[in-house]
């Protein structure tokens, strides 16, 4: 019923109304969404979600905490961006990099978060990460430390559990021994079957010059228990649980038995990211939760 | 609230003196899901009943001030939030006649974390918007 | 271009914005897109759009008077009802509907408008107003007078400009001999073909008793001359410009030289009343607008 | 801003103790282009996956208070604004089982200004909904 007893924390991304957000509701309706809807943990997007960032008022960062106080949500993930094409016509160095991490670690401390995911721009069709990320990250370790967040690159498909740029992190966080570093693992990367989103407000392609994106199988389950002693966060990426409250892309009983057998007790934070349609983010996260609820119930139950 | 189409009806309207006005304004959503640096804004082109307007002379009006696309380009600090339109400034002679047009609206911005030959992300919006006055 | 050159005044009942207001606007956005638009009057349903109606606080008020001084936007009519089917089981005492409509004048001259629209209540299948209306006006008249305000019940299809209920009103102007006590014309009346509405956010019934309402031809715009001289308000209800700026559904050039030669100076009120569709309001709004105000022009030229 | 449609995502549950609730809950978007006196509602119809609920022990919670159906037609100043959701607390002993539930209202509103025998005016509204926990 209404107890939250779930052996792991369940979470929504404020991504999920990117269709609503700023057409059918602005991010306070958002968040009292998240918090109609059963979830204890709130993600946002630095750049997304937060009035006149990257200077926020301090009215709008009192009304933050109490009205998460008043919802009982716990802010978890920030996430940010290393924009390395931000300067037309040259790179952008590893002191830029730096800087731009520090501005959204203060932030998400400033406003209560654990987590911060640097999206790092890429260098390569096979989306190598720029170079700069390790000193970028490393200049910051001592930050995080201080403001007690855990740094944490996504995988995110097409980019997959094994692969190098997953082999240049772990590296990273055994080089530097850092414990404020660690892997998000975005579930789109499982999906059974490739999702088909409909809608939007406008058509979009990417680039004039016909080029293709890698074509990348998904992935076994079973690669995740690989790197579960590396995972301090979970993007629950979903698409469409059907009316029978069945999600036919994405293997939750699968997901949910690693993560749960693994001791993992951290956040599972929901990532809609289904037809670009106002309205469905809301219905379709409570399915989400529904479905999620129910197969932990199951476990309890077996 | 915004309209949920990137091109709004609110905002189109001719611009400078009445007599003689000097262009054309739209106001447009964002369609990205954060908001984002000027500088990663890239030339964008608008058409109306046909008519092309190149990228290099449209003025951008944003909540961190107006800039031309040259000076877009070089800010540090220009920043397109989720929650605001930007104005586009359109120069135009005479401006545009009273009643309905055709406006066209293909909009680039340029990604970090995509592959440069995906690049840049290129929205294409089209509606029909109207010059009341 | 953007000098109001009319020989009337054009504004837009925020009634347009139905189909929006609460989902995708709230009323501060409506009156923005009402000046926005072009519009100089701005109509509003009492009961509608005043926030804590009857009783809001000095803050709203206190904003509605700066957002219409920044927007140039001058209060024109509030729309009010008489509901005399207040209380089940019985009906409503005169005394009951002239407090009601003197709380709504009251409210009224308090935001700055100078017209007040009360909705009566029918007795019959044929629409004839319940008899309380004349007690429930007459004693307003001097309140009214001292307001500033014109009480104008509303002509609106199927209540036609040739009708018992017509010359009831324009009786009890004679009889009271006030000039507080006019008649607004709705030009739905002067449909040359019957809108069919689509849309809507759920299906909608009258009654389960079968009943039809009753089926009454629309009027030639030659009945808006014969009572021009006590017209003091127009609401410019109209259901769609198509994408050539032609209406088919309402004569405008024929209603505006009717309104025009007969000297008549005051408002022409939008009232979008076309497909239940979000989004469709502001668009139709400038296009009838647009229309308007070409036919303006060309009268100018000939 | 509250959802397009009638019956909201959001403020759909169970109440009373967890472990037996006592009846769930709706939040109802009105459908009017008005505010209205709490007297001129009349009974609703809530029916979920078949089951229908009578209107006359369907709980309101209005923002001027929270009133039985006997309180509401009685009351003089209930009010239920276009901007607030009414909502509606339904008795149902043990509540509804997590999923996803096809709910149906139908709202009664009594309008003055249309003839006796076409009234109540009726709003149908369907759409499935989500117990989450
Ligand atoms: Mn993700
Ligand atoms: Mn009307």
């Amino acid at each position: 019923m209404s107890t939250d007893n779930l052996p792991f924390g369940l979470g929504v991304s404020l991504y999920s109304y990117t269709e609503d957000l700023g057409v059918t509701m602005t991010v306070e309706d958002c968040i009292e969404d998240v918090a109609d809807l059963g979830a204890k943990g709130l993600e946002i997007l630095g750049e997304g979600h937060i009035a006149d960032y990257p200077n926020p008022s301090t009215a709008w960062i009192d009304a933050w905490f109490a009205r998460n106080e008043r919802l009982g949500l716990t802010p978890t993930l920030y996430g940010s961006w290393i924009d390395t094409r931000r300067f037309p016509g040259r790179g952008m160095t590893a002191a830029e990099g730096a800087a731009q991490l520090a501005l959204d670690l203060r932030l998400a401390g400033r406003l209560g978060f654990s987590f911060v995911r640097p999206k790092i721009g890429v260098i390569s069709g096979d989306l190598q990460v720029d170079p700069i990320w390790q000193e970028a990250v490393e200049r910051n370790l001592e930050l995080a430390e201080e403001l007690g967040i855990v740094i944490c690159p996504e995988i995110h498909w097409p980019t997959v559990i094994r692969s190098p740029v997953v082999e240049e992190y772990l590296e990273f966080k055994e080089r530097t021994g850092t414990s404020q570093f660690g892997l998000l693992i975005d579930t789109g990367v499982f999906d059974v079957q490739r999702f088909h989103a409909r809608g939007g407000s406008a058509s979009f392609r990417m680039g004039d010059g016909g080029a293709m994106p890698p074509d990348v199988p998904f992935v076994p389950v079973s690669d995740l228990a690989e790197v579960m002693e590396h995972t301090v966060y979970f993007q629950a990426k979903f698409y469409e649980v059907d009316d029978d409250l069945v999600d036919h892309y994405l293997p939750w009983r699968e997901i949910i038995d690693v993560v749960v057998d693994s001791g993992y007790t951290g956040w599972l934070s929901s990532e809609y990211e289904g037809h670009h349609v106002p309205y469905r983010a809301a219905d379709q996260l409570r399915r989400q939760h529904a479905l999620i609820r129910s197969i932990a119930a199951e476990r309890t139950e077996r | 609230m915004l309209e949920e189409q990137l091109i709004q009806a609110a905002g189109f309207r001719n611009v400078g003196p009445d007599a003689a006005p000097t262009g054309f304004q739209l106001r447009v959503r964002s369609p990205y899901y954060r908001g984002l640096w000027g500088s990663l804004i890239e030339r964008p082109t608008v058409t109306v009943d046909g008519e092309e307007f190149a990228g290099d002379d449209t003025l951008w009006t944003l909540p961190t001030g107006e800039y031309t696309f040259a000076e877009l380009q070089r800010s540090p600090d220009a920043r397109w939030p989720m929650d605001a339109p930007a104005v586009l400034t359109v120069p135009k002679p005479g401006g545009l006649a009273r009643g309905i047009h055709e406006v066209t609206l293909e909009l680039r911005l340029r990604m970090s974390y995509i592959p440069e030959e995906l690049q840049p992300s290129i929205w294409t919006a089209t509606r029909k918007a109207v010059i009341v006055r």
